[in-house]
Parts: structure tokens; C-alpha cells; sequence
């Protein structure tokens, strides 16, 4: 019989297949489903592509395809706004590739031990960078983060309002703005205008005792350090509100933690901590607090607790299961699923392998770039530097509006030119039209400044 | 082993990787650092472990060879998880740098490939699914319902009814997340049990039906591996009432090419591309809970679309004002839409047809040796066959041994294989899910079911050795006092630090 | 201390290093090599480039040098002689990636058992690949297996002389003769000008008793099938010679393996089996022999054998480990060392997905494509497949000299189009100027033939 | 576990793999076929096993989690092969499809990226061994030392007199390759023993010089990790005689920046990419031993060499007509040479004199902690310390429990990690080499010797256990009459079946 075998399914083979219904004791396999009723019955075949059986055609296919991609590897990328070109040393992939991990899932703590171990580790690694207690496994990523970080202060405080202030990453409060709806509500707190920083006369305003949580985000969009955090800590903590830290977690070897500054919840995304930009697929969030009941039992996200057995090894299993959907349906905080758990594991490698002095480095050479980037551009006739007066970190608001070009038709030319141009702000911010987001990362190099800057002197020429 | 948690490898002053210095002479690092606010500068470095790179590499090695995963066992006890064969092919595929190096913001120009790959992906779907509009935005199956719901709140908010409709109806067998997400999503939901064989109860469902009923969240075939074969009576009551019904199509394994969401006159579904099209689920994501949805619920998907035109070629269309907003921070996990565009084009329509064939004819040669197994029993015996997976119990083992499904999952770590109870709340006693999918052949069968079979013979002839395993595993018996008491529970190595010393002494 | 620590050199730790030297008693690690005489040091520091001490550095640099290469990949290419651009499917790379195997060296069958086991199955794959009873652990390459297979023929034969027909792949030639020299003295046998197969004439004349082994390569440099192969190895037992047969193995789902006219000792390269061309270093030699002592015991290779164990496992070992240079330096057959011992762990992983139906489908889908290619080619002025009429199998000679143009000149012109074309003959066998030896795999596609077709309709219209 | 004999889980029909059908149909499969000698046609398929793609990654998996390595353990138990870590970025970078899909023969213009690899690391070797000229061909050790054979013989065949200089001296301690390998190019080998402390002996080596010899292949430091201090009075004595001098430099790791081939008067060498020079040994190749030569003898060097000038760019200079011919096929294992170029050129000279340092200050740690178990000694126990290894002696421990160093290594394999007796033959009584490369932590030699002193102990106080021993390895113990005898012997699978039927029973 030719009856096509495929090599992932084993028992298309037609005679293992008569042998197996032979030992259920039916003809066909059509038996098995033979209660579907008719009316409900797909009424031919799928029309599908012809399929690549050969291994060879399916990846001469999808290679072709990607192919077509630019990648920010083959041009020069000054890109950032929540996606950092970091370079993710070996042996994160060689982890995050390993079978083992790959391949696994929901495995329990006698048989998948590994997993549980890898991530505990994961959130301790968080815990020390964030300078706090307690970390989740990873959640989808920063945007599901800070509205699970929103919701858990919101039942902490028993309010239902947060303020948000608008130089946020609009992408993430997107994501922010579904999760939360219809349960909490957003205020929006203005940026100042001057320094880039949140108002606090605006947010003065608007801090209620209404208000569950005040979100600051650190650098902000615009990339500017928050440098009043405390004190925002400490007029929300005034009003019986609480204050939650949205943090690149890579700047955090140089800058100071959420905690340091009065946050009670720390949040974000971990994307730049060793993970692949994956055209925006490389991301995963996380949440951490400190080691008390009022927050631990507000996490929706698994929690893997260290403990003892019998022959006194390190055992791991869930902290507190019934909080969770999984334990409980209709009664659990929120809901956790299938998030981003592989991610975790890349990014403990990353820090493990980064260590204190790695982070502290890493923070440096990015600071150091960018002051190298602004010095370069600095006699780029129409372009300014000085729309905010907020300190940057490793992505800075470069104001093109003198030159009478608009940030599109500039990053047109700038791609001719094999350069990805940085985020155009107007887009979100039309009171920015004609601001460019411009990041550095570590991978940055003077050829690459130096490509932009002359660049953008015949551009704008 | 008892492999030491990372800290206790650390050295201070090792190294795994360097970091590159500046970049250039014209700004020091020193000078850089000295322009941020000092007040804001972290005063004492982060304390991570300090290891070299070859040290680092064989912990975390020896961490995942005490893993198992597909690649590593018979992985069938994983039931509604659709643990199946990942292909090394699409690994290669998805990991390539051609995609890995993406920024998320480049110009669609620029992504030309990867845009591609998402609108053939929806088009594949056109014909798997019988819907016309997707997005793969959602991170995984529970985020898929999240999705669900949102569209949902978002047309009857178009409808003006979004105060009103607030209540959502599942079923007891359908995924935990069909009804915990839309509580998420301010809904009160009410689930439907069911009836004595096995089926959700339709008097129930018409009773709970109402005008405030915003939609339906129904899995089919259910956790039981039993496939509603009223469906359409479901959907045709709710959608005279105008509610939406949503198909929880996590458990679609079974039926490809079969039935789909559109002969069941479901409004949207959402499908696990990680689970059911062969992406690897990585110790639990990144994943894709892909969505689908009759073009008439186009307006209120979420943002961004990947659409197609002559001038523009592929592109990401933001242009929906009613849209219930986004789900996932940028396009979603692009990688994972990869692996399973490549799984599908591996198999083509007769070849997905070919997986359901086979997962049907694995779950009922497992259930014909596992009914056979001393102490097991199947939920709603009076159903059979199933379709791709199956509820058992071990409710007799309990009763004749006080061995149950815990203890069960305990010993067969000792296999060198994987076991999961069922999710909660245990409605059938003791239970277990055993979803044989295509990819286990039936040697992997048999020998799998003899495991089985091997426990429940020890549970009635040695419990001493019951009460003993695991002793080959990777671990033995952990005190599991330690994950509910605030006093006692340690989430990181720093407070456990700071609640131990030595080995778990209190301070 | 501000001494640099290195990421590969845990203990370049300036405070780990003095606690170890205190332990051992020495004030510096100077003293530890003290006895080296100054007049044989090194008189200053080595001068070497400045490093990449980030990985990230090392990566671009490397990155970009090697991104000069135009592969194969990129072109269209119609290059084999000796090595083909086979597919090589995914589950090959994985296993030969997995570190396990990777970074394993000598390990003992007691904890490297997976090392052993995974080699006795390539060994047992191979055997019936070529219907012999033994195979050896890779050697170097399909040159040295020559070498080695001849060896063993004057070994056991106890005559010095070896037959070598002219049609063999030159460069295996020359690290034959290499590798024979001087124990080992070669004759060669013409091949016959019409078919291109070797000349039963010139061999007739050649053998003598004093003939250890005649060779034969099949198929042959030319690509032609040495369909007289029994008779060759008629002719050579006849004269108390032994036939060896240096096959190319993936050739053999398809065509009749060397034991089956007559082969003495099979030999040859397993590149075609899984392995990537590697710019050539895809390489890795098989022997193969009936399990008879007067052949087993003239290996100089490892031989990985089973045995029971204690437990009832499958357990493995050296076979006549005495043999080796390993166990006895002066008295050994040859030598044996590092070897290539991870592509017969990957060809293996490779026999064993292809299956025997795989094999024989790749052999289909190679003379399938080269039948259509030669029809494809039919209509191009001054190119002639008539050279020889012997039947080819994967490549074949393609004859220009009608043309008037050199095969350089056509190479050069067909990769201005993005095509690599076949090899020059001339370059070794000048009675075969202007000819070119033109290669298939199973990835050449129908496009690919038209590309070439159109190319060559072009450059010498 | 004992994992099956991958023909064991054969099913017939299965498959792991397809391969693409026709081109095109202009040719049929058949009629192509048809075409060949019918008579070259095989009539039975090759009884290769039948597998699909899962249930073959899972038994290889499997294979390989039965296998330790460098990831996997603290490899320092294979003295005189300089186990070091093996880089991730490497491999990723020499794995790229940049090079991997390159074919040797293509014109060298677009092979500039890898011909520029091969030179630069000949330029890095300049400094490294102070020579002059490289070939990279070679695929190891052993075939390093056979390239210098040819050489030696392509030398004296030019000078005219190959059939005088037909004797060849080397030392006791030196590899077995210096030994072995110039026997195979048609030579007679001397070997030179040692004094009574364990240098070679000099004036048996004075005893064996004569114009009959073509040259000396000198391991050092040897493979005692003793530095031979008088090595310049040896190559003086040949060089007085017209000898070629070849070292053998696989033992270079504790050596590197302090001194080299050139400063001790040679005329080549060979030095391992794979062992000192990070590229990792893949259970035993693929490999690479450079060979290096002073200038004088580049015309009897392999071709072709890798050459550069501003017409051609980089190319490949065949033009050596007294070559020695060639080594290997094409030019070499080119990723071997893309992992030793990054490694160096990811320390630089000051890593690469740290390296030595570290491997030697390694060494003498762990032998002092080695000295202090009970039953071990070392060997030319005047001689300390040693360079970056040393051959140490469980003679004492056979004397007193009648255990030697097979029986430790039995053990060891219960300690989940490694240990190698030595090379034989064993004129050190129940010898073991240890060489901790610069790639272990103090945590790790720690950790090692832990291992030895326990079983040590276990030698004096439990010799049931250590009979015993392996109890918790991959396997048990293995029955050694089946390597032997020509009719217990199986090296196939085939074999097997032919010899025995079930569990060895014999047919």
C-alpha cells in the first residue's frame, strides 16, 4: 500500500494503524468520531498549499521568505522605544535551546526539577536587581505586567483608579489600557513640558484618595530618568496610595532600584535582558515586590518557593497554588496560563552571566554612547537635543522640527542609507511632531554615530 | 544530583561574559555617569552570582538534563496540553537571525518576510478554522481567551449594550481560563455542568441564557476528550439571542479538517499554535493563542491587523477605531507563528487530517489499555470513544489502596516519564488526562500504559515502595509545608536568606 | 585590584590565585615554572592583535570576515567532485550539537557510554549500507581510508603494490600517495578514453603477483558507474589480489553495494551522508570489511564492540584494543588518534532518519535531476555529455572544447550569474581540456537547471 | 536506563525524514533509473532502522544524556589532552552558515572571508610559535605528526638522501603519535627512556644520533609534565648532525608567551586547535594539528598553503613542487580553525599568558592536594613542581587493597564525572594524568580530589563497594571477554545477530 507515511506522525503507517483498531475492536478510525453529526461535518477536503514534505523544500521555502526581512543586524539600528538590539552573549541561546527546556512544559517538581530550579534562580536574580523579596515567573510581557502590577495594588488599596502618567511607552499602554478594562480605571498625569518628566502639579491634581496606584515609568518613554521618584513615592503613599515602578530592568547595574525610591511594585519587561528582539516577540514581564502577605497574595503569576526533602536537597514547588486560576477557576487572582517561562530561563542566564559588574558595565557603555551619539550630532544643522532639559539614559528626543523635515521622510532617507532611523514621536505625541526617539545600546559602535551623523549632515543639508 | 543554586557557585571577581568598553575616547564612561542625577545612581551593585562562563554553563546544563520535556520521554500525561513532536527543522527556522534581529518598530519595507509569513498564516487559517480575520497577538491559550473577551466587550460597547451584557457563560469541562479570563475582563460567569453523560446540560444552558448574557466560552471537545455533539443546539439558542459564542479550540487536535469553528456556528475561537501546530511549549511560553473571527467582528479585533495590498505590500493596519484595543505589546511572538506556519506547510490538508486520524486512534488504544489497568476508570464510562484525550480515575486504586492520583504521579518519576493529574477542581475523583497526540507511536504507547499499569500493581503489592518514590528521580520527597506559610515560604535565595541559614534553619 | 579577569579563566582571579598559592607554598606562579632556563624564554611579552574581550566585539568581527564568503547557499551550485551540496536535515545538527557530545573527548564506556553506543550504531549503519560486517570509527577523511584500506590489503597479502586507476578523484589521490609513501608502492591503470571507466586492458597488463590490491573508485571522478567492477575484482583474486572499493555511500540505496562485485575492503568518505561541506572540512573516512580476523585485525582504527553487562545492558568496548597505537606505540597497525569521530556520530543520525527508503529516494532524486539536466543542457552550442559514454550517476562531464572557450572563462562568466560551475577537469587530466565535471544533489532544483541552462545559452552564444 | 540499540525500535515503514521528489517532470525517477547498468542496481534495500523524526531525537537524546564532556563535568582526568572550556560564541560563529555551506572547490574569490580566517591565524601563529610558516591541514594530533614525517621525508629526498636517514628518535614520554605515526612513513623509531629523573636520557639519546637519522619528534613539556630543561642540548646535538628537530606541541598549554618551539632550536611542530587552543574534541574529532615550520622548509610543506597578496587577495598556493604532498583532503577542518582563532583572539597575548599561568598554578594545586590522599604518589616524585600536568601512581594503593587505577575508574563514573589511566605503555605502575587547564575553579580541583580521596578511602575501608562500582552510571559492569576473541566479538549490529540470538546467547 502507498498510503503516504509522515515523519511526525509514527503510526500513519497503514499496517500499525490496522493492527491498532484491530486491539480497539472498530474498522476504521472514522468509527471513533462517529458521533460528530453529519450537519456538523466540514463537507470536503481542506484546501491547503501543496505542503513541502521534503524537509529541504519547507526550508528553502521559509528561508526565502524571511529572507526578505532587513534586519537590524544588516542595517544600522538607532531604534529603541521599548526593544533594545542588545547582544545576547552564546550561551543564552545555548541554554534557551537546550531540548530539555525547550521541548518541556507543565512538568512537576519529582520529574522537572530543572525548570523549577532555573526559575527560582530567574526570580531571585530579578529580586537582587530589583532590590526586592519576591519575583514571578514571567509573565506575557511589560504591558500585562504593569496592569496585573495596577490590579494587584488596586486590590491591595481596595480603590479602583490609577494614575498613568502620558510619557508612558504608548505600546505598552495599550496593552495596559485593555487589561485593565472595565475593572480600574485610568487618570492620565501630564508630563512637563520643560523637562520631560512627570508633572507633579498635574499629578498633585489628580492624586485623589480615590487613587489605588501612581505608575511612574523609569526612564520614561522619552528616555529621561524620573528623578523625582521619590517624592512622587511619597505623595502617593500620603494619600494611602500605592507607587509602582515601571523599570528597564538593564539599567538597573547603574541606576538606582524602584525600591530605593519608595515603589512598593516594580514591573516591566525583560526584553533587554538577553533576549532576541523577535520583531517585538522577544519580550516577557515580570513583577516583584517585597516578602509580605498583603502582596504575595496578590499575584496571579506562579510563584516557585524553595524547600526541603527528604534527602536534603533543594526542592521546589508553588508558593500558595490556590491564588491561582489553575487552582482556582472562578476565585483566582486574574488568571495565568502559558506565558513566557523559556524567556525567564534566557534571561537568569543573562544576568548570571552578566553579574554585578556586567550590569554596572553594560549601564556605563550605554550611557557613554549616548553621550558620545548627542556630541556627535551635536553640529547637525536643525536638529536639537534640547526639547527636554530631563537627563537620558540610553535613548534621547532629538528634535528635527528647525530642519523643516518631517521625522518619516527623514528615516526614509536614513534607511537609503542603511540605517534605521529612531522612533518617530509624533505619532503618539503630536505635540512632539517632528521628534525622533533615538536609542543606543551596547552594540552600538563610534562607526555607527558617525555613519548617522553624516547621514543626517547630507540629509539635512 | 543535587545540583547548588546558582549563589552558592559564585566567586567574587568571576566573569562570564565582558561587556564592551566605550565605544569611542570623545565621552569617558566616568564623565557619562557623572551627568545622570546622582541621587538616582544605584549605590551598591546588584547582587547576582559571579560565575565563569564554562561553570555557568555546566549549572545550567546539568539544570536541564533534570528536565524532561518531549524530546526526553513518552510525554502523554499531559492531558488538554497537546504535548506533541516540535520539529528541529522550524527551530532553525524561527531562531534564524533573519527574524531574532528584528526590531519590532522597523519600517514595514524592511519586514516584508515576516509579514508575509503572518498574513499566509491567517490565510491557512481561512481554510482550517472557516473564519475570515486573525490575529496572533495573544501570548497563549488563556491570552487568546483574554482576547476573546475583549472583542466581545468591545462589540457590545459598539452595540451600546456593554453595561447590560455582562455576564458570560462556560462550562465545566471547558479550560479554567474560559472562566477565570473574563472575570478578568469584569464579567460574571456562570458554568454550566454537566449532565449525566458527560455533556454540558442544555436545560441548564437554557435556563442560564438571558439577555445579559454577553457570549458563550465553550471548549470542544471538552477536557473529557468527549466532543459536544449538541454544539449547534448551544450556539443556535444563544445566538437567538443575540449573545456572541465563542469556540475554545485548545483541544482542536482531534477534529482538523473535521469540524471546525464554522460548522459549529461559532462566532470566534482561538487557536494554540504551540500546542495543536507544533511549537515547542518551553517550560510554559512564549506561545500563541492565535484568534480568529467572522469578518463581521473584524471592527472590534485587536490592533494591529496584518493585511496585504498591490501598492503597500504587507502591512500592519491600525486603522480600527472600534477595535478592543491590544492585547500584546507589538505583533506578538513572531517566532512562535514561524514553527507553526512551517509545521503546517510540512503537512499540508491531508496531512493535518492525518494528525487528527492518528491522535483519535493513539487516545482510544490508550484507553482500551488503561481501562484494562487494575484500579482505573474512565469519567462518563458510558461515552466512548473520545476523541483525542481522555479523563480517567483512580478512584478504586483509592478506594482499595489509599493510593490516588498524586501518589501515582510520585512513582512515575521514577519511570523517567511525565504525569499530571487534571486541572482543578477534581470533579472526577482522583482524576488523570492522558492525550496520546500523533506523535507517539505505538511502542511509546505501550510502554507508557505498562508504566501505568506497573504503579497500580505496586500500589496493591508493595505500597512500602509507593510510599518511598520517588528514589530514581532528580528529588525526592519535598516538604510541601513550605509553599503556604508567609512565615516558612521562600520565593527567592534572598528571602530565603533571610528566613534560613545552613539548611532551612530558621534564623 | 584592578587585574582583568577573564571569562574562560575562572581562576585569573587575583585574590583566588593568591590563597591557591599559598596553599601550594610559593610566593608566585613564576616559581612554579622556575626551571625553565632564561636562555630558552621568551625575551618579551608576545605581540599579538588587540583582542575582543567582549563577546560581542569578537562576534562582529568574526561575523563580518566570514561574511565575505558567498556560499553555496547563496549561489546556484553545480560544484561536487568528492563533495555535495547535500541537505542536511535538522535532527542532524541538533544531535552533533548537543554539548554531551560535543565537548566529550575519550571518555570511558563507563560514563561516556552514549558516545560508544551512538558510534556502534554508526558503525552498524554503515555495515549495511555497504553489506559488510564491520565498520570502523571514522578516520580522517576518504583519503586516508584509501590509504589505510590499501594498507591493510599489503598487510595482508604480504605484496607491496598497489593498483590505482587513473580515474580516481585527484585530490583523494594525492593524500593517498601521501599517506602510501614510501611502504607502499602505487601503480597506475588508464582508464579507457571512450567509456571513462577503467581500462580492463591496461589493468590486465598492471596485474601482477606482486599486486596487494586493485582499486577501483564507483562511481568514478568522472561520476561513471564502474559497471566491470566484478570483473576487476575477478581479474585482481585471480592474481591472489584483493579488490578495495572506495564508494561514494550515497550512492547506495540505489546502487549495488561493493560487496556485491567482489569488494574486498570497502572504503571512502561519509561527507555526502549528513555532513555539511564545510569548505571541505566535512570529511571523515569509513572502512569496511567482513568480519574475518585476517581483516579485523589490520584495522588501525577503533573498533567499538558490544558485550553484556552485570545488569543485562547493552555494553560496549575496544575491540582488540592491541592493535592500536594507542595501547602499543611501536608495535601497532598504523595509528589511531583524534579522528573525526562527531560526524560519525552525525552521519549515523543521518542514515538512521533517511531510513532505506530515504536512501533510495535520494539516489532516485539525484539521477532523476541529472537526467533532466543533461536534457535541460542538450540544446547548448558547443556543449557535448558524449566524452564519455560510461553511465554517470550524480555528476557528469560536460565537454566544451567545441566551444572554444576555456571551462575558467565559463566558470567565470556563469558566477557573474550567480552560478558555481562545475569543476574543471582539465586542471588535473589535461586530455580533458576544456571539460567539466557538472554535479546534482537532491537540492538542485528544476529553476536551478533552467538558470544554468540559460547562463550557458548566453555565454557562449 | 538501558537505552535500546536504535534497530530496536526500527518500525517498519516509518520515517524521520523525506526527501524531494522529481525536479520536474521533464524525467521521470523511473526512467532515470532505468538508465543504469542494471547490474549496478542494488536488489535489497540496506537494512537501515525506520524511525520517525521523534522517536529518533528522543533515542539520541538519550545517547547523549548518557555522555558527560567538558559541559557536563570537571574534565581534568584526561591528562596530556588539555580539556578547556570550548565557547559557545565559537561554535555558533564557526557553525554559520557562512562557512558550513561552503564548497571547497569554489573559486577562491568567494571564499575570501575563510582564506582571510586561515591566514590571519598563521600571522597569530607567527608570534605564537615563532615560526614562520603553517599549514592547517592536518586533522589532528597524530596527523600533524604524520605531516611532519612527510616533511622530514620530503627534506632528505631533496637533499638526497631519503634512503640514508631512515631512523627517527623520540622519548618515552612523549606522545605515542611521535612514536607510531614516522614508523608509518617507513621509518625506524628509537626511544630514548628516561633517567632516573625523568628527563630523557641524554646520553643514550648521544648513543642513538648518527647520519642515519632524519629527525627527532620531542613531546615537552613531556607527558610526565615535566619540563625537559636540557631540550636545547638535544636540538643542538641533532642540528650538529643535520637533523631535523620536530616538536610536539599538544602539551603547549602551560607554556604559551614563555617558551617556545623557536627559542628551543626547533624546526617545526605541530600544535592541537582543538585542545590548547579551545576548540572543543567532539568525542574525538573533528580536529586540527597546525603545522609549523621555519621558512627554510616551506617548499616541503603539505600544499596548498594559504597565501596573500594585493592582486590576488587571499588564495591557495599550490606552486611547491618538493611538497610533501598533501595531508588531507581539501585544506583543512575549517571550523576547528574558526574556534582557535576566535579563542586566541578573544584573549590576546596577555589572556594567553594568563591561560599558562592559571594551567600551571592549577596544577601544582591539585598535586599538592593529590600527594595528601593515601595510596597516591607521583611520578619522579624529585621533580616538582611540574608545568601544566602530571603523571601520578596508585601503586602504593594496589600494594595495600589490591585496587589499582581501573578500579578507580570504575568509581568515578559514579561520581558522575571523568578519569583516564594514562597512556600506555605503563612504566609509571598504576598510573593516572591529571591536567586542570586553566578552565576549572578552585571550586572545582576542590571538588575533583574530593572525588579521589573518597574512593581512596572507600579502596581501604569499603572494597565491597568499590568491587561493586559503577552502581550509579549508565551502565554496569562490563563483561571484557567479548573484545577480544574473534568469535565473541560483535562490532555491528549485524554481527551481533549473526552471533547471537535474544541477550547474547550464542547462535
Amino acid at each position: 500500500m502507498s498510503k503516504k507515511v509522515y515523519p511526525y506522525i509514527p503510526n500513519s503507517e497503514a499496517s500499525v494503524q490496522a493492527e491498532m483498531l484491530k486491539f480497539i475492536g472498530v474498522d476504521s478510525i472514522e468509527e471513533l468520531i462517529a458521533d460528530i453529526p453529519e450537519d456538523m461535518r466540514m463537507k470536503r477536503a481542506m484546501k491547503l498549499p501543496e505542503p513541502f514534505c521534503d524537509e529541504a523544500g519547507l526550508a528553502r521555502h521559509v528561508g526565502a521568505m524571511l529572507g526578505k526581512n532587513k534586519t537590524a543586524r544588516e542595517l544600522v539600528c538607532f531604534l529603541g522605544a521599548g526593544c533594545y538590539n542588545r547582544y545576547v552573549p552564546a550561551v543564552v541561546d545555548e541554554v534557551a535551546g537546550r531540548s530539555e527546556f525547550l521541548t518541556a512544559y507543565a512538568g512537576e517538581p519529582y520529574e522537572d526539577h530543572g525548570r523549577f530550579q532555573a526559575m527560582f534562580e530567574y526570580q531571585s536574580m530579578m529580586a537582587e536587581l530589583l532590590d526586592m523579596d519576591v519575583c514571578n515567573v514571567p509573565s506575557y510581557d511589560g504591558g500585562q505586567a504593569v496592569g496585573t502590577a495596577l490590579r494587584m495594588a488596586a486590590r491591595i488599596a481596595r480603590r479602583k483608579k490609577a494614575l498613568v502618567p502620558r510619557n508612558v511607552n504608548p505600546d505598552t499602554l495599550a496593552v495596559l489600557r485593555t487589561y485593565l478594562q472595565p475593572d480600574v480605571e485610568i487618570t492620565y498625569v501630564d508630563y512637563n513640558s520643560k523637562t520631560g518628566r512627570i508633572c507633579l502639579d498635574s499629578l498633585k491634581e489628580k492624586l485623589t484618595e480615590e487613587v489605588a496606584a501612581v505608575l511612574v515609568m523609569n526612564p520614561n518613554f522619552f528616555g529621561i530618568i524620573e528623578e523625582k521618584a521619590q517624592e512622587i513615592a511619597d505623595m502617593a503613599h500620603a494619600k494611602g496610595a500605592l507607587m509602582v515602578a515601571y523599570v528597564e530592568p538593564s539599567t538597573l547595574g547603574l541606576l538606582a532600584p524602584p525600591s530605593q525610591y519608595g515603589a512598593d511594585i516594580a514591573c516591566g519587561d525583560i526584553q533587554a535582558l538577553g533576549l532576541h528582539m523577535n520583531y517585538g516577540g522577544g519580550v516577557a514581564g515580570f513583577i516583584a515586590t517585597k516578602d509580605e502577605p498583603r502582596f504575595v497574595d496578590e499575584y496571579p503569576s506562579r510563584l516557585f518557593g524553595i524547600a526541603p526533602t527528604s534527602e536534603k536537597e533543594w526542592g521546589f514547588g508553588d508558593v500558595l497554588w490556590e491564588r491561582t486560576s489553575f487552582a482556582n477557576r472562578d476565585g483566582a487572582k486574574e488568571f495565568v496560563g502559558t506565558h513566557a517561562a523559556l524567556w525567564g530561563i534566557a534571561a537568569g542566564v543573562y544576568l548570571a552571566a552578566m553579574g554585578p559588574q556586567g550590569m554596572r558595565e553594560l549601564g556605563e557603555a550605554v550611557v557613554q554612547r549616548l553621550g558620545c551619539l548627542k556630541k556627535a550630532l551635536s553640529g547637525v544643522k536643525g536638529l536639537s537635543f534640547d526639547r527636554f532639559s530631563g537627563t537620558p539614559f540610553q535613548e534621547a528626543v532629538a528634535d528635527f522640527s528647525e530642519s523643516g523635515r518631517t521625522v518619516a521622510e527623514i528615516n526614509e532617507k536614513l534607511l537609503e542609507r542603511g540605517i534605521l532611523g529612531g522612533y518617530d514621536l509624533g505619532k503618539d505625541f503630536p505635540e512632539l511632531e517632528g521628534c525622533m526617539l533615538i536609542a543606543v545600546t551596547e552594540q552600538t559602535s563610534a562607526d555607527d554615530i558617525k555613519a548617522l551623523a553624516s547621514a543626517l549632515d547630507e540629509i539635512l543639508a | 544530583w543535587n545540583e547548588p543554586i546558582i549563589y552558592e557557585i559564585s566567586e567574587p571577581g568571576a566573569r562570564a561574559v565582558l561587556v564592551p568598553g566605550p565605544c569611542c575616547e570623545c565621552t569617558s564612561a566616568e564623565e557619562a555617569v557623572a551627568s545622570l542625577p546622582s541621587a538616582m545612581l544605584r549605590k551598591e551593585s546588584p547582587k547576582l552570582p559571579e560565575v565563569a562562563q564554562l561553570q555557568l554553563v555546566r549549572h545550567y546544563n546539568h539544570l536541564s538534563q533534570e528536565n524532561i520535556g518531549v524530546d526526553g520521554n513518552i510525554d502523554i500525561g499531559q492531558g488538554t496540553c497537546t504535548m506533541k513532536y516540535n520539529p528541529k527543522v522550524n527551530e532553525r527556522l524561527a531562531g534564524d537571525a533573519k527574524l531574532s534581529e528584528m526590531h519590532p518598530l522597523q519600517p514595514e519595507g524592511t519586514a516584508q518576510g515576516i509579514l508575509e509569513l503572518f498574513y499566509r498564516t491567517g490565510e491557512l487559517f481561512k481554510e482550517i478554522s472557516g473564519l475570515d480575520v486573525f490575529s496572533m497577538q495573544p501570548g497563549g491559550g488563556s491570552h487568546g481567551v483574554l482576547a476573546l473577551a475583549s472583542i466581545v466587550r468591545a462589540y457590545w460597547r459598539d452595540m451600546g449594550e456593554e453595561n447590560k451584557r455582562d455576564e458570560i457563560i462556560t462550562t465545566l469541562f471547558s479550560h479554567p481560563a474560559d472562566c477565570a479570563v473574563p472575570i478578568v475582563k469584569g464579567y460574571k460567569v456562570t458554568i454550566i455542568q454537566p449532565d449525566a453523560e458527560g455533556y454540558p446540560d442544555i436545560e441548564a444552558f437554557k435556563a442560564a441564557v438571558s439577555d445579559h448574557t454577553a457570549a458563550i466560552f465553550f471548549t470542544n471537545p471538552e477536557d473529557t476528550g468527549i466532543f459536544n455533539v449538541r454544539i449547534k443546539e448551544f450556539t443556535r439558542i444563544a445566538h437567538e439571542r443575540g449573545i456572541l459564542c465563542c469556540y475554545d479550540q485548545a483541544n482542536a487536535n482531534g477534529l482538523l479538517g473535521v469540524t471546525r469553528t464554522v460548522e459549529a456556528d461559532f462566532d470566534m475561537s482561538f487557536f494554540n499554535l504551540h500546542k495543536t501546530f507544533g511549537a515547542p511549549h518551553g517550560c510554559g511560553g512564549p506561545a500563541t493563542g492565535m484568534v480568529a473571527a467572522k469578518k463581521e467582528l473584524r471592527p472590534y479585533m485587536p490592533v494591529p491587523l496584518v493585511e496585504h495590498s498591490p501598492e503597500k505590500g504587507y502591512y500592519l493596519d491600525f486603522d480600527l477605531p472600534k477595535s478592543c484595543g491590544k492585547i500584546k505589546s507589538f505583533w506578538g511572538i513572531a517566532p512562535v507563528v514561524v514553527k507553526a506556519y512551517s509545521w503546517i506547510m510540512s503537512l499540508g490538508a491531508e496531512g493535518l487530517r492525518e494528525v487528527s486520524r492518528v491522535a483519535v486512534l493513539n487516545n482510544n488504544y490508550c484507553m482500551k489499555k488503561i481501562l484494562a489497568i487494575r484500579g482505573a476508570s474512565i469519567s462518563f464510562p458510558n461515552h466512548r470513544p473520545r476523541v483525542e484525550q481522555a479523563r480517567y480515575s483512580w478512584q478504586k486504586l483509592k478506594e482499595d489502596t489509599g493510593f490516588g492520583t498524586a501518589d501515582v504521579q510520585r512513582c512515575v518519576a521514577d519511570f523517567g516519564t511525565h504525569y499530571w493529574s487534571s486541572h482543578e477542581p477534581w470533579v472526577i475523583p482522583e482524576p488523570f488526562t492522558i492525550e496520546p497526540s500523533e506523535s507517539y507511536s505505538k511502542q511509546d504507547l505501550d510502554d507508557y500504559t505498562a508504566v501505568l499499569a506497573e504503579i497500580a500493581r505496586m500500589c496493591y503489592e508493595e505500597p512500602e515502595a509507593v510510599r518511598r518514590a520517588p528514589v530514581n528521580s532528580t528529588v525526592h520527597h519535598i516538604d510541601h509545608d513550605y509553599f503556604d506559610d508567609p512565615a516558612k515560604y521562600a520565593i527567592t535565595w534572598r528571602a530565603y536568606n533571610k528566613k534560613y541559614k545552613g539548611y532551612f534553619e530558621p534564623r
